[in-house]
């Protein structure tokens, strides 16, 4: 009997809760309570808001900087968001909180390619642009994608470094984040179409091993890498945690010289490594640069200035005009080639990101 | 007569909502054993908890050799030389015998603090062998029996050379045997200058070894006598505060058909070749020493163990049972031996415990039904004479008494045949122990037939209208009532062989 | 009857070797089995690296072994060790020439004070361990993202003698190996010839007698999690420096893998008992399944379903021998 | 001695009544949700409130089973796994071909039976705790997972099945629906039959329980395999919201569904607590988690905000009501 008076009483305590909600709503226009910077227009800021992979992840920290430096350049308010873990669930959450707050553009690097799109759909049809950055979303659920660089790019890239580095012929192998990332598995396509290539005759991709992004499993997976295959000459490490932990590994092991490795990498986690030789050079572009055009792109698609469209344009303050170009059945805004790092540009990236 | 070695003046300890001492008054003199009795929920437990510093009294004063003493903690207890062995044994069934014996006062070396093993395993040697005891102080204490685990205790209370030792009921799970080895251990340590206070429901208990007694009665203090100055009536309602006619009211009931038959029921390592018969309107006792297997091929009866070999006939008919449920539904009923942890749940209401076994029926298609339940809980437990105010009442705020009385009218809700009792009196105060045996009595009446399983001989010879016996699994002989003695029973609990047990049979 | 005491006491005796034998059994088997599909297995530098890769494994199970004696569960470790192993390296980070025994204090007392929150909250208000260290994993994550501003501290940043913790070895064995037999020892001795260290046992065997005993059960529990905390916090410094990197993410999830190394080797999960001997062949077990597997060449995406169907078959394998030891012993059992 | 009248009608006692922590947890409700109304201006839009039940409600279906797990004084960590296995099996077959109806009568199948192994292991190797076998099991189902879809991603289902999770019926959403009549169900299950009764008792006192007759075993798997049905129910709505599934889906949720059935008062020792604390918690922790991130606190003062109010929120009925627990403990010793 209790339990069902209980029950009752919540149900009532719920409902008078949304009754209450439903009464007049205050005016929407005082809704805007902090105002951090001078307001250029007299009506209120628009709000643009960018969610990233997972929080405590420094590359994502820079590109939500880039992101904000471009949105308070325009005069909007910037909403930086992103869930403590690295999954679609809890990106979707976000997508929900943003669309009540009516928020005027939602950027994002997804965490999921297909999994964001019914939420981002709804975003859609609440008025709200969306973009995707860095990681893309499927062309349904997006306008118009900003990449960092060309996926073609950089999978050729890494194997002609890789290939430079050990004088031609030999073995090589690479280590991926985890299996199902969507990026890395598209540059290893690459990597592997590069290897196609005559040229490359003698050189062979041994195995692609998977470290998770996580330091303790890369660590053992290099370290089978170095033992099931002794003649192993190259490593290419596509991910941050993952070349990070490669490098730890062969100066540990004192492989330097023996056994190349390259990738792409955060410019502070490799200093170390490429300052030694271990990593003779590697890639990656600027995540900062990444933030900041997708800023300035959110915002001419907020201000109408480009639809998404093959062929709109839009001037992208500091990185110049940009072009919408045509991505599979999408589109996208390309930032650039992945810019290279080595012993003697390191010294000024490292403290920058 | 101003030395005693302890006295407590005026102690008062309440409980929320519950008064447990009232004004309680006690003298231990050096150099004796004391008995203290009450019916259980008397106060004896939180008496002995305020000697042992795990409760504080609210009023009164403690005196140890004249002194005024407060024990804040039981450490504070057993550096006076305190020491208590408790009606449920307090021991850690992970830890090794000379573990248990030290903890709390472990050997160690001066300076490192390091434990000293091989002197702790030395002196628990010595003192198990000096309480006649042989096993291995290197044992996990889980592997002993009960009455070894009773001995590591009394062992564990000698090592802290403890001048003043609490017994709870240490005899209630022992045999006749085991209880006269524990009755000459406490001697000796009487005889060392030990001061002891002993706590029993047994009479025996009592004459046996006690000079003086004192009696508690719903938390008061009722007096103290020399054993010799009191008569077993006077002590009875001193005790329970009316007179107690008849301890054991067998009444005459008709024996009728056969009931139940077992027949070579046999299950590797706990019991073998088992048969015996019960009839209508019968009870049947099944005694021996505690670990013989009775137990075990009641619990395989009802169901809790499987059988090998053998079958289980009701009424004629071959039956299979491997479930509790299966037993149940047939018409076999168990009393369990442990009322706290296999009869009762402690944290429910007495209504709801009642009704558990039979919530199905009492169900409309799995719907529960609130009155049909409360009906039959107060129904039962009227019949039982459950000492509470309200079915609502937590079985855990019960006596053990009327949580037996409980378990009893739990096995009362179903249609059954059979009643299996195990050990159904053991650590019940002797008002609730007459009540149950007059529902068992009543019951054999009505035509039920009855197995009680129980190590106290007069229970036994006063209850039951056939007694087999079983040794070490295997049934050794059957008695009819007319015939059987104690002695008797005793030789085929024992028989010849065993040196001890020789010894131990009076 | 007394005969047949000490025959039982005998088997119990047997069980508790059996379980350990039965585990170095099924090692030897497993590596055998590797070594047949990769000759580099049995090799001396890949028992090295497998032995450096789970002594920070083994060093935390020696802590939980210790709390689930007591009848808890700490799933906060993992937390622990991050935020520990985070503000060692910022310490670090700022000040370069920090020795590296004050690296390895400041972490330990991190996650000492860590770990003797937890204790206090669990023993004084009763919260059940398993919300306790629940709640204190998310608060202890948080903290550690909010310290270090969502940024990782990098090779670079750390000093070469805080980087060398890990790789440095002392009478030639790698320092990570020597400071976990430092500790297997230290505690070996701690739970088995200290009043303390018995104390915990009993407490886990049975709270109320431990009690009665004048055990101070509250103190027991405190000083149980707040070891805890300081190996996590221990294992947070050797961790950054063994990867020369501090995350916020660092060893998440790494709770789990630590309850295995424990449940595999034989501690038992409602309290009591459990020994140093078990865990360190628990904790080895998982060590070579995560070395073994990448080495064998097994499909990464077959290694979790194989890695599960381990800790299964074991744990259900021990309780099979375990039974049939228990029913030979009835069949001697004179009757 | 005169024979007493046991009393056998339980008078209404509102002191009682109102002292639960159900009433803790409502009052606790309230609470958030002033503040979340003073937080921020978006907060109090009945509509906007009702599609933020739909972001929480995939893993609040296996909170109900979970809350007769705990009272069973076992628990289930499984879950997750369970909900990864059952969704990606149920994608692969509907890309082989299969229609989408048996698709989802499928992914029903798989989560049953998953719960069904669990319950099974842990009836039949007693020795073992829940713990252990939900442990191995979740690496294991998991690692299924894995083998079937391998790094891929599986999805393009068909249009209507997107309604379940973010369909609408009279303007409530469809998941709040089912929601409510799953939660009706379980509760009616719980506290009104005689199944939940001996769950319950089992929770309380097992040995006990099975002296009474009751199919402990029985009882423990059927428990369990609902708790699996119920991880594949999460599955279905959880994959309509995101339209494809992954083996690595709803990671982390067995602690999240752990701690609502705590919150909502099921006590981890078993025996005790009611289905109504754990849906109000469900609630509680939904709109709290809602109501910051529509102020765009970071995720890290999320976390702690979280766990703090978990510890206190187990802390103080145990300090609060430590005087009258201390006492029964007392009495009965």
């Amino acid at each position: 009997m209790k339990k069902v008076l209980a029950l009752i009483l919540a149900v009532i305590m719920m409902v008078s809760l949304l009754a209450g909600c439903a009464a007049p709503q205050p005016a929407s226009t005082n809704t805007e309570t902090q105002t951090t910077t001078t307001e250029q227009k007299p009506e209120a800021k628009k709000k643009f808001a960018f969610i990233f992979k997972n929080t405590g992840n420094p590359y994502g920290e820079k590109q939500m900087d880039g992101f904000k430096t471009a949105i308070e350049e325009l005069g909007g308010e910037a909403i930086l968001k992103a869930p403590d873990q690295p999954t679609a669930e809890a990106q979707i959450q976000m997508i929900e909180e943003l669309i009540a707050q009516k928020v005027d553009c939602i950027a994002l690097t997804g965490n999921d390619p297909d999994a964001l799109q019914p939420a981002l759909k709804k975003a859609m049809d609440a008025g709200i642009k969306v973009l995707s950055a860095d990681s893309a979303v499927n062309a349904q659920s997006r306008m118009v994608h900003v990449n960092q660089a060309d996926p073609e790019r950089i999978g050729r890239v890494e194997v002609q470094a890789v290939v430079e580095m050990i004088g031609g012929s030999g073995e090589i192998a690479v280590l991926s984040a985890t299996s199902q990332a969507t990026n890395q598995n598209t540059w290893i396509e690459w990597m592997k179409k590069e290897l196609e290539d005559p040229k490359y005759k003698d050189v062979k991709l041994v195995k692609v091993a998977y470290g998770d992004d996580l330091r303790d499993k890369s660590v053992s997976e290099t370290e089978a890498l170095l033992k099931s295959y002794p003649n192993l000459k190259g490593i290419i490490a596509p991910t941050t945690v993952g070349i990070a932990a490669a490098g730890k590994v062969l100066t540990d092991k004192g492989l330097k010289g023996k056994v190349q490795l390259t990738g792409l990498g955060l410019p502070s986690e490799m200093a170390e490594y490429i300052e030694s030789g271990v990593c003779p050079w590697m890639y990656l572009w600027n995540p900062i640069d990444v933030g900041y055009l997708t800023g300035y792109a959110a915002f001419a698609l907020v201000e109408g200035k480009i639809t998404g469209k093959v062929g709109d344009k839009f001037n992208a303050g500091k990185l110049g005009d940009k072009e919408v170009i045509a991505d599979g059945d999408g589109t996208q805004i390309m930032l650039g080639d992945p810019f290279k790092f080595d012993a003697k540009n390191i010294g000024e990236w490292k403290s920058v990101y | 007569m101003a030395d005693f070695v302890l006295e407590l003046k005026g102690i008062t300890k309440v409980f929320p909502g519950v008064k447990a001492l009232d004004n309680v008054h006690f003298q231990l003199e050096q150099g004796e054993i004391h008995a203290l009795m009450g019916e259980n929920g008397a106060g004896k437990s939180t008496f002995i908890k305020i000697i042992t510093g795990v409760y504080q009294p609210d009023e009164g004063e403690l005196y140890l050799n004249g002194h005024r003493i407060e024990i804040r903690n039981p450490k504070d207890a057993q550096k006076l030389g305190i020491a208590a062995i408790y009606q449920h044994v307090t021991c850690y069934p992970d830890l090794s015998v000379t573990e248990n014996i030290f903890i709390g006062h472990e050997k160690v070396q001066k300076g490192t603090n390091r434990i000293l093993w091989k002197e702790m395993h030395e002196e628990a040697k010595k003192l198990l062998d000096q309480l006649g005891a042989n096993f291995d102080p290197k044992v996990q204490m889980g592997a002993l029996s009960v009455a070894q685990q009773q001995i590591v205790e009394i062992a564990k209370a000698l090592s802290t050379n403890a001048k003043i030792i609490i017994m709870d009921e240490p005899t209630a799970a022992l045999t006749k045997r085991e209880s006269e080895e524990l009755y000459r251990i406490t001697e000796q340590l009487r005889d060392n200058g030990a001061s002891i206070i002993f706590i029993s429901h047994r009479f025996e208990d009592m004459y046996r070894l006690a000079g003086r007694v004192t009696v508690f009665r719903d938390s008061k203090y009722i007096g103290t006598w020399g054993v010799n100055e009191i008569s077993n009536d006077d002590l009875i309602v001193a005790m329970v505060g009316r007179e107690i006619t008849q301890l054991f009211p067998k009444k005459k009931a008709d024996i009728g058909e056969e009931l139940l038959r077992v027949e070579g029921l046999g299950k590797t390592g706990y019991f073998e070749d088992i048969s015996f018969t019960l009839r209508k309107g019968e009870i049947l006792g099944l005694t021996g020493l505690v670990g013989a297997g009775r137990t075990e091929v009641c619990q395989a009866i009802f169901g809790i163990l499987d059988y090998e070999r053998g079958s289980v006939h009701l009424e004629g008919r071959k039956v299979e049972i491997d479930h509790p449920q299966t037993a149940m539904k047939l018409g076999i009923g168990y009393l369990p031996e442990d009322r706290q942890k296999q009869g009762l749940v402690l944290n429910w209401e007495i209504g709801r415990n009642i009704t558990l076994p039979v919530i199905e029926k009492l169900s409309n298609n799995g719907w529960l039904n609130d009155g049909k339940e409360s009906e039959m809980a107060k129904n039962l437990s009227e019949k039982v004479q459950v000492k509470a105010n309200s079915i609502f009442d937590h079985a855990s705020l019960l006596s053990g008494g009327n949580q037996q009385k409980v378990v009893v009218a739990k096995l009362l809700t179903a249609d059954l045949k059979v009643m299996i009792l195990d050990e159904p009196t053991k650590g019940v105060d002797v008002g609730a122990k007459s009540a149950i045996h007059e529902i068992m009595s009543d019951l054999a009446c009505q035509g039920y037939g009855v197995i009680m399983i129980s190590s106290e001989m007069p229970e036994v010879l006063g209850m039951c209208d056939r007694i087999a016996v079983m040794r070490e699994g295997r049934i050794t002989a059957t008695f009819e009532r007319s015939t059987a003695t104690q002695e008797a029973i005793l030789e085929a609990a024992m028989m010849r062989g065993h040196a001890e047990a020789e010894r131990a049979a009076i | 009857m007394a005969e047949k005491v000490l025959n039982k006491s005998f088997n119990s005796i047997n069980i508790a070797k059996f379980r350990e034998l039965g585990l170095l059994g099924f090692i030897l088997l497993l590596s055998i089995m590797v070594q047949l599909r990769n000759s580099s297995f049995m090799t001396l530098e890949n028992i090295d690296d497998m032995i450096t890769n789970t002594a920070i494994l083994s060093i935390l199970s020696v802590g939980m072994m210790l709390v689930i004696v007591t009848r808890g569960i700490d799933l906060s470790i993992g937390a622990t060790l991050a935020l520990s192993g985070m503000i060692s390296a910022l310490t670090v980070k700022a000040n370069p020439d920090l020795h590296p025994l004050f690296a390895i204090l400041l972490g330990t007392l991190i996650g000492m004070a860590c770990g003797a929150l937890i204790g206090l909250v669990i023993a004084k208000t009763g919260v059940p361990p398993i919300i306790a260290t629940l709640g204190m994993m998310n608060v202890f994550r948080g903290l550690t993202f909010m310290i270090s501003g969502g940024k990782w501290v990098s090779a670079h940043q750390m000093s070469v003698s805080f980087k060398g913790i890990a790789t440095s070895s002392i009478f030639g064995i790698n320092t990570l190996i020597f400071i976990a037999i430092v500790i297997y020892v230290v505690f070996y001795y701690f739970i088995n010839h200290t009043r303390t260290g018995r104390q915990i046992y009993a407490v886990g065997s049975n709270p109320e007698s431990a009690k009665i005993s004048g055990i101070n059960n509250e103190k027991i529990l405190c000083l149980v999690y707040t070891i805890m905390g300081a190996l996590a916090g221990l294992a947070g410094v050797l961790w950054v420096s063994k990867f020369a990197s501090a995350q916020g993410d660092t060893a998440m999830g790494f709770e789990l893998n630590v309850i295995a190394a424990c449940v595999l080797g034989g501690v038992n999960i409602a309290g009591g008992s459990g020994k140093i001997s078990g865990i360190v062949l628990g904790a080895l077990l998982l060590g070579i399944l995560n070395n073994a597997l990448p080495l064998i060449n097994v499909s990464p995406f077959w290694q979790m379903a194989i890695q599960g169907g381990i800790i299964l078959i074991a744990v259900i394998t021990n309780a099979l021998v375990k039974r049939s030891v228990d029913r030979n012993n009835l069949i001697w059992r004179k009757i | 001695m005169k024979e007493k009248n046991i009393i056998a009608k339980k008078e209404f006692n509102l002191k009682s009544f109102f002292f639960q922590w159900e009433w803790m947890l409502v009052l606790l409700f309230v609470v958030i949700n002033i503040i979340n109304t003073f937080l921020s201006p978006y907060y109090l839009d009945p509509k906007k409130l009702l599609d933020a039940t739909m972001t929480f409600l995939d893993k609040a279906f296996i909170v109900l089973p979970m809350v007769f797990v705990i009272i069973l004084a076992d628990i289930d960590i499984s879950v997750a796994s369970t909900v990864a296995l059952s969704a990606v099996v149920m994608a692969v077959s509907y890309n082989l071909g299969v229609p989408m109806a048996l698709a989802i009568i499928i992914c029903l199948l798989v989560g049953t039976l998953c719960g069904f192994l669990n319950g099974l292991l842990i009836v039949k190797f007693k020795e073992l705790s829940a713990v252990i076998v939900t442990l191995s099991t979740m690496i294991i189902y998991r690692g299924i997972a894995y083998i079937i879809l391998e790094d891929q991603a599986s999805g393009k289902f068909p249009a209507w099945y997107k309604f379940l999770g973010w369909g609408y019926v009279g303007g409530i959403p469809f998941i709040l629906i089912v929601f409510a009549v799953f939660a009706v169900v379980f509760g009616l299950l719980l506290h009104k039959t005689t199944f939940g009764r001996r769950v319950y008792a089992m929770g309380n006192n097992i040995t006990a329980s099975r002296f009474s007759g009751i199919q402990v075993d029985k009882i423990k798997v059927i428990v369990f395999t609902l708790t699996g049905f119920m991880s594949a129910v999460t599955a279905l709505f959880l994959t309509s919201r995101m339209g494809s599934t992954r083996p690595n889906v709803a990671s982390g949720y067995e602690l999240d569904v752990i701690a609502m059935v705590v919150l909502g008062g099921i006590s981890s020792t078993g025996g005790k607590g009611k289905l109504t604390g754990a849906i109000i918690s469900i609630f509680l922790i939904g709109f709290l988690r809602y109501g910051l991130g529509l102020k765009n606190v970071p995720a890290q003062a999320l976390l702690i905000i979280i766990g703090l109010l978990l510890i206190f929120a187990v802390m103080i009925p145990n300090l609060k009501f430590n005087f009258k627990k201390w006492g029964k403990v007392q009495k009965t010793s």
